[in-house]
Parts: C-alpha cells; structure tokens; sequence
C-alpha cells in the first residue's frame, strides 16, 4: 500500500505543478494587468510604479519562479480591486460559501442518496421514473434559471424570502462570537440559492446511487444475502450501503468542494457574497491575483481531495489494503 | 405425508416496462422431491433452470413474476407467505448456493461475518457459541485452520475454498433443503471432483435434499436419484437417474445424451443441430420441433401436454422414443 | 405678545454677533509675505449645537466595495473612492454644499502671485479618531508618501516643505504649480485628505487597509472586502457631530436586487437608479428619488483620423449622430428626464458651452439624412463596425443606441465590460481599442474646469488621447501658455466648439444619475435632496448631516 | 393444457411494417428526438420561419404608438405581452422585448446559436480529445503520462470556471465560445478513451495485427478508432447538454456571445429586471428553451449510453 500511496502523491503534486503552470500562463496571456488599475488621465509614471511595486518589470520566468516561491510559503499574492493579500480576501469570504455549499450539499444529499437508494430498489415503477425525471431535469436547467423561477415565485410574487445577499450576520474571523452564531441565523437569505444550487448536484448524487446501488444490487453476493434469508433491512444497509458507498462518496467530495469554492452562477444570481461571486468578479474585473488565488485553492483542495479519496479508498477496500 | 417439496404447474414471466414484451422463462414446470433425496436439473443455459431454483425462494431479478402455479413445502404453500414469513425459510429451511464462488462473497466482510450471518438470524447464535458454529461449518467444509482463515477476507481465498466456503454458509443456517445452482461451473475438475465428494457427504451426514442445477450430465450420474430435463421453460422429461440414460424418451433427451463425449470412442461428437431458442420468442407448437429429427407436422401448429407414464415419470412429446435403446 | 417679540429680537442678535464672529476669523494673520492670488474659498459651517447620533443608515452601492478606497495615498481616479473620503477621511480643502472650494482641516490658505508658493493654516485642537493629535507633520508625510493618481507630477513639482509650526505649512514647488488648489482640493486626487503618520506607520498598507483611522465624521468599525462596510459616528468631529449614528454600505450590483431592499426596507439609499426599473421607482410611493445630472453622455471614434477608418470621414461621424433618436432614447432609458444635449461637457463645469441652443444646438435625429450621408461616404449599404463599447453598467441603452444606429445600416456588435476594465480601456485612450472599427460611450463628470476634460481626451500628448487635431494643438498650446484667466476660457471655449462641430465627440444626453431613498431618511417629503447640494458630486456628501429615523 | 397459438402464416407486409415501427417507436426515445429536430429544424430555417428580424425592432403601428406613448410616430413599443395576456396580439406572439423586437423571432435565431456553438465546440473537442487519448492509451509510456497528468490538471479545474478564466483571455465573441468549449472538454474525451483503449490493447485483434507487423498509425486507424467510436458517441452525446448550459452561462455573466445576438443566456440577463416589473414571460421563455433542448440532449444520450456502452457509468 505504501508504494501504491506514494505514486498517488506524486502525481498529486505533478497534477498541482502543472495546475499552477497553466493558470499563471493563461493569466500572462492577458496582457499588461496594470493597465487595468489605471483610469483616464492616469500617467505612465504612476503606471511604471504600480508595476514594480508587483514586480511585472521583471522577465517572465523571474515572476514564474518568484511566483512559486510565494505559493510555495502560501503567499497568493495582493489583489488588483481589493488591495488586500488575496489569502485575506478569499478566508473571509470562505465561511459565507461554506454556508452555501453545506446547505446546498445537505440537500443534494437528502434528496439524491435516499431518492436514487429507492430507484435502484424499484427499478422501472413510477418512482424510478419520478426520480430519473429529477435528476434529468436538475442537470438540465441551468442554475441561474432556477433561480430566476424560485425569485420570482418566492421572492416577487409571494414575497416570502429575501433576493438580497446573505443577510446581515458575518462571520468575521477576528470575533469569535460570530464563529457559532452565524450558522444559525438569517436562513431564509439560504433558502432559495441552497436549492438552486442543490438541485443540480442532487441529479448527480441520485445517478450515482441509482447505478452503483443497482450494480452492487445485481451482484452475485447480495443475491446470496438474500438467499440466506437475512432480513431485507440489513442487506441493504449493511452490505449494500457499504459497498456502493466508494463511488457515492467520491463524487459526493467533489461536488461539495465544487459547491463551495465556486458555484458561480448561483452566487451570481443571488448576490451570495461567496467565493464563487468573488471568483466572478475579480474575472470580469481582470483582477488576476485573485483569480489565481480562488482558482489554485480550487484545485488545491480538489487534488488535495483526490488524494485523500484514494488513501480512504486503500483503506477501505482489503484488496487494496492487505496488498504490499 | 406431503412430499418434501411440490412444485405445482409452476409459471414464471419476464416483462419488459411497460408490460409490452412478455418472456415465458417458466411455464408450466411441476416436480417434487422428498428427504435425502437429490433431484438433477437439466437443460441448456436459458432454458429455466435457475429462475425455477430461486422462484422456490422467491428471489428472482426485478421484472420477473410468478404468474401461477403452486410451490408446497411440508404442504405450506410458499408463494402465498408474506415476505417476512419466506424470509424465514430461505437459509433456514431451503438454502441456496449460486454459481459464481468467485463473486458471491461480499468482498469488503471477513468470511467470519458472512457464514455467521444465517446462523445468527436463524438459529439465534451469539458469543462464543455461534464463533463455534462456524469454526464447526468451517471445519465440516474441510477449510484448513479456519480460527486463522476465517478472519480473512475473501479476495485472499483459492476459488475452491471460496465455494467451499459458500457451502458452509448453506449449511449455517441447518436446512432441509440445499439448492445448488452450477456449483462447480467455475472450478477446475479436480476441485470440482472434491466438492461434489464433500457434497455428497455432508448430504449423508444431515440428510438434506438437494436441487442439483446443472447442464453436465456427468455429474448428474454422479450426484442424482432423479433427473429433470429442461427445455424453454418446460420439464421435457423427468425419470429417475438410471432410466434416462437408458431410455431416454424425448428426443431433446437422446441428443443431449448423443453430445456426451465417451471414453475410447473415436466418432465425431455429435451437434444438436440448430440454436437454442430466443425464449422472446418461441416458435408455435412444441419449442424443439425446429431442432427435432423426428418432428411431425402436428409438432408445427400443437404443444405436447405432459404425459405421466408412472412412477413420476413423465415426458413431454407427441412422439416419445419407444425404448430406443441407447448405445 | 410682546413676550415673543422680545424672543425674535434676542434670536436675531444672537445671528448677527455670530455672523460678525465668522466673518472676523478668516481676516488672520498672512502666512506668506508678497503678492497673493484672489482666492475665493468658501467658509465652513460649524454646527453650534450639539445633538447625538441616532439611527442606521444602509447604502446600496452599485459596484462591489474595494477595500482600497479607505486609503486615499493610493487614490485611484474613480469618484467613487470620494465616498469613502468623506466618510472617514477629512481634507484641507474640499468641495462642499457651499462652494468647489470650501475650508475644512484648514482656516485659512494662500497661494503667491506666481504659483510658486501656498501655504494652509490648520484649524486648532484638531484630532484623529484615535485622539492622536493631526498637526503639519501628517500634512507632510501625506504629500509625501502619496503614491496615487497624479503623484509623479507633486513630487516633480515640489522643491520642499516647511513647516512653521504645528499649524502652519507652506509648500515651495520649483515653478509655477497653476492647478495647485484644483488638484489639491480633495477631489480628484487623494493627496489632500491627511492621514495619521503615527498610525500608519505602525499598521503598514494592508494594515491600513483593513482597519483605517482618520479624521472624518465617521469611524471606520468593520468590513467584509466587497460586501460590506460600516462606520460609526464619531462624535468629536470638529464641524459638528454626524447625525446618523451608523452608516453601513453594501456592494449590490444588480438593480433588481437594489430596487428590492429598497422596497422591503433593507436599503436606505441607492444610486443608479436608471434603466428598466425607473418607472418602478417613480411609481412606489414609500420612496423618494431624485435625478442628480452628472454630465452628458457622449460617442467617440478611437483611431478616427487614420485614413482606413470608417470614421475618418466627418459624415460618417455626423450620420451617427443623426441616427440617434435622443428624445425617444431619453424617454425609454430615462423616462424622459435625460436632457438631449449639445455638448460633451457638463454645463456644471467652468468654462463648459451650454448645449442645449444657447451656445451649441440640440443634436438632430434624423435617419433619413443620416442615410444620405452615408450613401455620399461610399457606404450606401451601410457599414459594419467591430465594437461598440458602453460605459458599465449602461448596457441596455448602448443596445438601444446600437438599435438606432442599425435602423440606417450602421451595424455592429456590443462588448460588455465591467467598471475597471472599461476604464483601464479609456485611460489608455486611442492605444486602448485596436484597430479602428469601434465607438465608444463613455461618460465623464470632471472637475477642475472644461480644460481638464480637454486635458485628457483631445489633445495629442495625453495618454487618454482620442482627439488628435492641429487646430485644437494649436489652441491647446496658446492655453497653456496664457496665464490671462480670460483668455484661457475664451481658448477653451473655442476648443469645445471645433470638438463638437466636426463631430469628433458626439453628445446624447445629460445623464441623470437617479438616486432613490426609503422612507427611513429625513426630512419627510422633498426636503431630502439638500444632501445632493455638493458641486460636481454625484453622491451624496458630506455625510455628517444624514438624518435617519432613530 | 397446452393451447393451440395462432398458425404460422407469413404476416401482410402492412402490418410487419407497423409492428416494425411501433417496436422502434417503444425503443426510440421519441420526444427529445422530436424536440431536438424541431429545434434543429427552427435553427436551421430561421430566416424563413421567423416572423420578424432578431435584431430590428417590429415597426409599430400609429394606434399602437399612440395607445403605447402618445405619440404619432415611435420607432418601436417595447414590452408587449404573449398573446394571451391582456394587450398581447398575434402579430408578436410571444411579444417584444425592451427594444420592441420580436421575442418568437429572437427565440429561433437563439436556437442557432446554442445548437452551433455546443455541437462545433463539441465536435471539436471530441476530435481533439479523442486523438489525445487514443495516443496516451495506444502508445503508452511517456506518451501516456504526459498526456494523462496534462489531462488531470486539466480536470482539476470545474469547467464553468475555466470556461470563464479562457473568455476573460480571449474576450467575448460567438467564435471564442467554440474555442473555449473545445479547450475545456477535450480533456473529458481524453480520459474515457484512454481507458477504452487500454483494453482494445489487449484483445486478440490488435495483437494480432501487431505480430503481423502492421504500423502503428494503420493500427490506430483500422482497429483501435473504430472500436472506440461508441464510447466517443456516448461521451459526445453527453456532453453536448453540458455545452449548451455553459455557453448560457456564460452568455448569462456577460462574457460568451455578445449583444446583440440573440444567445438564450444573454436573453435571460438582459431581462432579470423585468422580473421586478413581473414580466416574467421574458426571462422564462429562454429558459424553458435551454431547459429543453438540454434534457432531450441529456435524455437521448442516456438512452445511447445504455444501447452503446452499458459500462460507461455517470461521467
């Protein structure tokens, strides 16, 4: 197992390496990003200034090395619109997604693990179709239409929940009373881009369970289970749970780091001050810094996940565990 | 006294969503079999066999139904028991044993688990006493050391071993009846040849019937008392071992028997001509008329009703062989 | 009776010892010794009574807050950034309500004859937030560590800087420095809001950033970068105490989500109110709105006067202006409150021509002649352009104007930029749009006169450059040469009319930049648009006098 | 017991037409077919069908501008309603937008757009993707690995967001939407195949030819692209729902096709402020569009997955 975990991270850190290079390219593809800070009327002597105070006068591959060094020490660098350190930025807006992304990952996951479970017990009846219609439909809309629809039918015409951001409460790292309280309040700002988000990602989740709970249902083993009369209960819970559990939980990892550092669209539509909102922005803005920043956290934490699912997996599964 | 186990005019039905294509997979098939006894069942893979094995349980794959008949256990009617009531039965008083030892244990349990489960439900084991019951079942299943193996997981077993343990899962439950449906398809012949061995004798020792699902006839001269010889969803013949390989009456029968390969004989190894038939789509008439040598113009338009010709023999055919004598 | 009587007398002696008082001050002692420039600063209003803060106050911008603009060194020449100046930060001089130039940290000022010298008297007992003591010295380490918009041209200009004593200051600069007081004045550049030397030293720039200290009317209490800022009132303000307790501004970009807080009460104070909710705004009762004329929107052709460009030929240019149906355009995107316009500079501005008949005509519409002129250009089928570029976020009335310009075949694609991209752009003037294929709808209210307009967009030398023409050089040159204020407005005045007249700038409208307060603000009714006095301002300060509902 | 079935008689041509047909009418996915050759068929004939330019206003009448503005003469009234609704007509079924232009209309050119852009962005992608793979799981070795670690770091970014990091280097334009589609999801190809591959490696074909001698890109050619085809199909039938959805978005953040084009996102996000005046029908109607055409996309590459490729599990 050490070998098969130790190729893993290697490739971990190839992945990242290649990740960081191809986002630093892309960015110098851009052009010149001071010119994005100047205004009319703004001089080329303060434009030469801006640019050595981000080291841009230097040649390329100075910046790609200096580049990786501060990646290296966590340094991600200062944002062009915002002025503070990227790192900054990007912590205090992490806990306003990571609000999003747990609710909207609950959902996905109330709704898709038990609804997929039933279809994959009752295939082809009505419920089967009830939920292969689901998902279709989830991963067919896009999320600012859904959106759209929940505004307009909760938000304009019934005027039950708010459309305005995330309300008032803040995490705000430097009160620790705000570190509990805000989970708890102003959920009915939640409500609506929660659902808009979790819709898409609960498609997902119910395929997952349906095909690989049908795949372990349809097993010789579990036919065995059955045939050896243990309670129904039982077979599913304990041996077929455990064993389509792998593939669920994979995806399950991502979507809730896909839900969490940038669910774009939905944070867009709703004013959702998170990190896909700040991702968009310093976009349109060609606030590059922070564009690397937000997308090499992304991936950061995706391989970092990859990682850490394969090492669950080695352990999980014996085949791999009690190999060499 | 009821036999052990009756099966009654027993038909089962694939349907396809929206109950637009209907599949026969069984139609019709009636047998019985008493204590200790072993019953052969025969035919081409398709043909029924194994829907008919776990119709007896009512454990069959989503889109199949029982669509009438009868399946009596000591006189209880088992296809009108709740699921809870058949529950009961599977493992505990009918076990099964399914063809693939490869991919019939749960590869993320220790062997422990799985052997212990019939027990701890069925015979209500705990502790030490059920840690005992399956070193017993090991043991009886000729496992070496099983205190050591049975806390191994099942990746890390030889093929027989595998199914040896699948054998004593069937008998952790103490059943009456034992169902096995091609237990050695998947082994060598060497390993095949011990488990029949092992079969045979725990069937001595605790005097369980067994359903012995096979397309080999070897074996069935081996294992059986009586055989019933499958063909697209039907019984075609049933008559004890000796019978049929003497005098076989149905045509389907003889040419099986045609196709074994004999020791010493040097002539071509004779080919049922023709496919086995799409059970989607069965020809009109008797099912084998398209491959029958001896087919009559009746065979083309009328099924053959089953003809009892004593002693529990029966065949179904518009022209049985008359004690053609087998070579 | 006479009771009352005697109360109105005693009132209005009061007013007048005070009006005597006010009007002794500023005859102070000269700081600088020979001939002086006329300055025509106004005074400030001290409150002579003391009430306490009350109540909150919620902003909803429209554009995502940076937390740069709490740190005037590093002033970026959006106005926007002025919102936060006024909030936190104080200035010498700064436009206020009664005049472009108005008295704040300092009494008193004085600029030598030959622009070489000017010196400031600071108020006394002032303070920041932190009770820290504001003197001369954070006057200098301001100018000197100023590192924004315009810094390279007060460094080169300055000689030194000497400080008389803790309220005194003069500035020596190596030749004469005309736009001194212009640049100088809180508005345009950061380098005249003071900020604490002791503090800033001690936190550094981000530091600064995240929690800044000042002497403006509010403190500054917390933020979330781009989100949400708030501030508090601090009462030791030496005009007087801010009479809303706290203010609280959010970054909301979307309009349908401004126009919803505002209705439901979560937003107190929006902008940028124009578009397809207007009418909605006009039609709510609970709310109050205002137009607040900024400047008039205007089309230019970068890259016209290369031989290549469609746009090199005046009657291409003119045809454009002719395809553009103001009234209508006004009417849709404004609900007629925008007012077509001659002239590409506000008539707010010094020196700027009225475009409404008086000095400039109302631009026509008319498409057929429109079609003719193209046709006499060699473009009888019309012609396709590559970008038309609106100014963020006026997307949907650059569609409409795209519309109008497809009705006589001028044909072309819209590109969507946000605020700073869009700018950056423009700064970089004709050299920002390559090839020669685009308009651009760019809208700018300066201050500092029509020249600064001029300065930076239709002159050859400027970086913003899109107007390149010896006849305007040629005048430009005798401008800045003249130190006759007469002639100089009499030259920019000429300037401004060949601008217009061979179309180089095409003028729209006079964009009403809409602002909508709830019924949480007061005083009830319209008395709420006195917060708008401030020239050239399109927000609202100072902030200090916000009154809202407790 | 045994009843007699209906004789054996060779059955009239008719009827073993309609049975036919009626058998692959139960196996067809029938309405998404319908729904996307409808679509196809409105993109493709849009200048014939639509009842009004996509881009110019429809020319009102004098009533219509007196009714609308009092005024004689107006060059186009914007917001009229669907026909159903009070003051909708006919003449603009599904009404104008707020440049009076015919939404109908706009909704047929937008289905060129989105069927353009996902299929050329996709198709493209495929080809690229495809070769990738076919040469990472083909020669393997170095090839393999530097083919398979660009391809995971390519992964590790979700699509939408590099779809958005690629326009802001590349700007907006219709052309650039393809470009960005491509770049993003060759990479998705690149992963399947490979794998496919890896066991088309293995059979007796390939190694049969290889003890023949025959070269290597012949090999790839005849044997091994052939093979991978279904994969291909499934993959490419898959993904083109995604496309549509994130050309929208992107459209939607203002950085895929530019105005005035009349790309469904685009629609829906130059109306958002129309929900407030409870105009819905203009955010709606373009959204019910992609909605459609993406789940009978969706639904038609299900139905292929299981006929083509029952291994291919939710990729």
């Amino acid at each position: 197992m050490g070998m098969f975990l130790l190729t893993r991270a290697f490739y971990s850190v190839i992945t990242l390496w290649l990740l960081v290079s191809i986002v630093f390219g892309l960015v110098r593809l851009t052009g010149d990003p001071v010119k994005m800070k100047a205004e009319a009327g703004a001089d080329e002597a303060y434009m030469q200034q801006l640019r050595r105070d981000w080291g841009l006068d230097q040649p390329v591959y100075r910046q790609y090395t200096s580049f990786l060094g501060n990646l290296v020490r966590g340094d991600f660098g200062h944002s062009f619109t915002k002025s503070l350190a990227v790192r900054t930025i990007y912590f205090d807006r992490l806990p306003n997604s990571l609000k999003l992304g747990l609710a909207a990952f609950a959902i996905s996951m109330l709704l898709g693990v038990p609804l997929g479970m039933l279809s994959a017990l009752k295939p082809n009846t009505w419920l089967d179709s009830f939920g292969k219609m689901f998902a279709l439909l989830g991963l067919s809309m896009p999320g600012f239409f859904i959106g759209l629809v929940l505004v307009i039918i909760f938000g304009v015409e019934l005027g039950w929940l708010p459309v305005l951001g995330k309300g008032q409460s803040a995490f705000v790292w430097r009160e620790p009373f705000t570190w509990v309280a805000f989970w708890f309040q102003d959920w009915q700002y939640l409500a609506m881009p929660a659902f808009a988000l979790g819709w898409y990602f609960s498609g997902a989740m119910l395929r997952i369970t349906r095909s690989s709970m049908l795949e372990v249902i349809g097993s010789d083993y579990i036919k065995l289970m059955r045939l050896k009369g243990i309670p129904e209960w039982v077979v599913m819970a304990k041996h077929a749970l455990k064993n389509s559990l792998i593939p669920i939980l994979t995806l399950a990892g991502l979507n809730l780091l896909v839900m969490i550092n940038v669910a774009v669209v939905v944070e867009v539509v709703f004013n959702w001050p998170g990190v896909g909102q700040l991702l968009y922005d310093a976009l349109v803005n060609r606030d590059f810094p922070m564009v690397q920043g937000v997308v090499l956290m992304s991936g950061l934490l995706i391989v970092v996940l990859n990682f850490v699912i394969d090492v669950l997996y080695a352990y999980t599964d014996p085949r791999i565990r009690l190999s060499r | 006294m009821p036999p052990l186990l009756q099966v009654q005019d027993l038909k089962i039905y694939y349907s396809g969503f929206r109950g637009t294509r209907v599949v026969k997979a069984v139609d019709g098939v009636s047998f019985s079999l008493e204590a200790g006894e072993t019953l052969g069942l025969v035919g081409e893979s398709g043909s029924g066999k194994s829907t008919t094995c776990h119709a007896i349980v009512r454990v069959l794959p989503p889109g199949a139904r029982i669509v009438g008949g009868s399946v009596l256990l000591e006189g209880e009617e088992l296809l009108e028991k709740s699921p809870r009531e058949i529950r009961a039965v599977r493992g505990r008083r009918i076990a099964t044993i399914i063809q693939d030892p490869m991919s019939s244990l749960d590869p993320l349990f220790t062997i422990y688990d799985q052997v212990a489960e019939p027990a701890y439900y069925h015979r209500a084991l705990r502790g030490r006493r059920l840690l005992q019951r399956v070193q017993e079942l090991l043991t009886a299943v000729r496992i070496p050391s099983p205190e050591v193996r049975m806390r191994e997981f099942p990746h890390q077993m030889s093929g027989g071993m595998r199914q040896r343990i699948v054998g004593a899962i069937a008998q952790a439950g103490g059943p009456q009846i034992i169902i096995a449906d091609e237990p050695t398809t998947n082994l060598d012949v060497t390993i095949q040849l011990q488990y029949l061995n092992l079969l045979k004798d725990l069937q001595r020792s605790s005097g369980v019937a067994l359903i012995f699902v096979t397309h080999n006839l070897g074996i069935v001269a081996k294992m059986c008392d009586k055989v019933a010889v499958m063909y697209a969803g039907k019984i075609v013949e049933q008559q004890p071992v000796r019978d049929l390989f003497y005098t076989p009456r149905h045509p389907y029968t003889r040419a099986l028997l045609d196709s074994m390969p004999k020791l010493g004989s040097k002539e071509p190894l004779y080919a049922i001509p023709g496919q086995p038939p799409d059970p989607a789509a069965l020809p009109p008439g008797c099912s084998f008329h398209p491959r029958c040598a001896h087919a009559l113009e009746r065979c083309w338009t009328e099924e053959p009703c089953e003809e009892h010709l004593g002693d529990g023999r029966t065949v179904r055919c518009w022209l049985p062989l008359q004690e053609a004598k087998h070579a | 009776m006479r009771r009352g009587m005697f109360a109105v007398v005693a009132v209005l002696a009061l007013w007048l010892v005070l009006i005597w008082g006010e009007a002794a001050t500023p005859a102070a002692d000269p700081i600088l010794s020979g001939p002086l420039v006329k300055l025509d600063i106004k005074d400030a209003e001290v409150a002579a009574v003391r009430g306490k803060p009350k109540g909150t106050l919620t902003v909803g911008m429209h554009v995502a807050l940076d937390p740069g603009w709490l740190d005037p060194l590093e002033h970026i020449p959006a106005i926007t950034q002025q919102h936060y100046d006024y909030l936190v930060h104080d200035a010498l001089i700064k436009p206020m309500p009664q005049g472009e130039l108005t008295y704040s940290l300092a009494e008193h000022a004085e600029v030598a004859a030959d622009f070489t010298k000017a010196a400031f008297r600071l108020r006394p007992g002032l303070k920041f937030h932190d009770g820290h003591p504001l003197t001369t010295a954070d006057v200098k380490w301001t100018y000197e560590n100023y590192k924004g918009v315009h810094a390279k041209t007060f460094h080169d200009k300055l000689e030194r800087i000497e400080i008389v004593d803790d309220r005194t200051i003069i500035f020596h600069f190596k030749g004469p420095f005309i736009d001194f007081l212009d640049l100088y004045n809180g508005i345009t550049t950061g380098i005249g809001w003071i900020l604490p030397k002791h503090y800033y030293e001690q936190v550094g720039r981000d530091g600064f950033k995240s929690r800044p200290i000042g002497a403006g009317p509010f403190k500054f209490v917390s933020q979330e970068p781009g989100v949400q800022m708030v501030f508090e009132a601090w009462e030791e303000y030496w005009r007087r105490p801010p009479a809303t307790k706290t203010i609280m501004v959010r970054g909301i970009r979307d309009l349908a989500a401004r126009m919803a807080g505002l209705q439901t009460g979560e937003l107190d104070l929006t902008y940028g109110m124009t578009g397809k909710l207007l009418s909605r705004v006009m039609a709510d009762t609970k709310l109050r709105w205002n137009r607040n004329f900024t400047s008039p929107w205007w089309l230019v052709f970068p890259g016209y006067n290369e031989p290549d460009s469609p746009f090199h030929d005046k009657r291409v240019r003119q045809a454009v202006s002719l395809a553009i149906n103001r009234q209508f355009l006004a009417r849709q995107e404004t609900q007629g409150i925008g007012i077509p316009w001659g002239n590409w500079i506000s008539t707010e501005i010094r020196d700027a021509l009225r475009g409404d008949g008086k000095d400039l005509p109302v631009p026509e519409y008319d498409p057929e002649k429109a079609k003719q002129l193209l046709a006499q250009a060699g473009f009888s089928n019309g012609l396709d352009f590559e970008w038309y570029v609106p100014f963020p976020p006026y997307f949907d009335m650059g569609e409409r104007i795209l519309t109008d310009l497809r009705a006589v075949g001028i044909r072309s694609k819209m590109q969507t930029l946000e605020g700073p991209v869009f700018r950056a752009q423009v700064a970089q003037g004709r050299r920002g749009y390559p090839g020669n294929r685009t308009v651009v709808q760019n809208i700018d209210p300066r201050p500092g006169g029509a020249k600064a307009n001029i300065g930076v967009y239709a002159v050859c030398g400027s970086p913003s450059s899109f107007v390149c023409e010896p006849r305007v050089e040629e005048l430009w040159a005798k401008h800045q040469a003249s130190l006759d204020l007469a002639e100089r407005e009499r030259l920019v005045k000429e300037i401004q009319r060949i601008l217009i007249e061979e179309y180089y700038f095409v003028p729209i409208y006079v964009n009403p930049f809409v602002h909508a307060v709830g019924p949480k603000i007061l005083p009830e009714g319209d008395g709420v648009q006195h917060y708008w006095d401030t020239l050239h301002a399109p927000y609202p300060w100072p902030w200090e006098v916000w009154e809202v509902k407790g | 017991m045994a009843t007699v079935t209906a004789p054996r008689q060779s059955p009239d041509l008719v009827a073993r037409v309609v049975r036919r047909s009626l058998w692959l009418m139960r196996e067809l996915p029938v309405i998404p077919l319908l729904v996307l050759a409808v679509l196809t068929f409105v993109a493709i004939f849009a200048p014939v069908l639509a009842p009004h330019s996509e881009l110019d206003p429809v020319k009102p009448t004098k009533e219509q501008c007196v009714a609308r503005y009092e005024m004689a003469n107006c060059p186009y009234v914007d917001n009229i309603p669907p026909f159903w609704l009070q003051h909708g007509n006919f003449n603009v079924p599904l009404g104008t937008d707020y440049l009076g232009r015919d939404i109908l209309s706009r909704l047929m050119y937008g289905a060129r757009i989105s069927l353009v852009v996902a299929l050329v962005g996709t198709l493209a992608a495929g080809i690229i993707g495809t070769w990738l793979g076919v040469l990472a799981g083909y020669l393997g070795g170095w090839w393999d690995q530097i083919i398979m670690r660009v391809t995971d770091a390519w992964l590790t970014l979700p699509s939408l967001v590099f779809a958005i990091l690629l326009s802001s280097v590349r700007g907006p334009g219709l052309w650039n939407v393809v470009l960005i589609l491509m770049l993003v999801f060759w990479s998705r190809y690149a992963r399947i195949v490979r794998g496919t591959v890896l066991g088309l490696r293995e059979q007796d074909f390939v190694k049969l030819a290889e003890i023949n001698g025959v070269k290597k890109l012949r090999i790839i050619w005849r044997h091994i692209i052939p093979n991978v085809m279904n994969t291909v199909m499934v993959v490419f039938s898959l993904q083109i729902g995604v496309a549509v959805i994130i050309e929208a978005s992107l459209s939607f953040l203002g950085v895929g096709v530019p105005p005035p084009e009349p790309s469904w996102g685009l629609m829906m996000a130059q109306e958002r402020e129309s929900l407030m005046e409870g105009r819905w029908w203009l955010a709606v109607f373009p959204g019910v569009c992609i909605t459609l055409l993406v789940l009978s996309a969706n639904m038609l590459g299900d139905w292929l997955r299981v006929r083509l490729d029952p291994q291919l599990r939710n990729r």
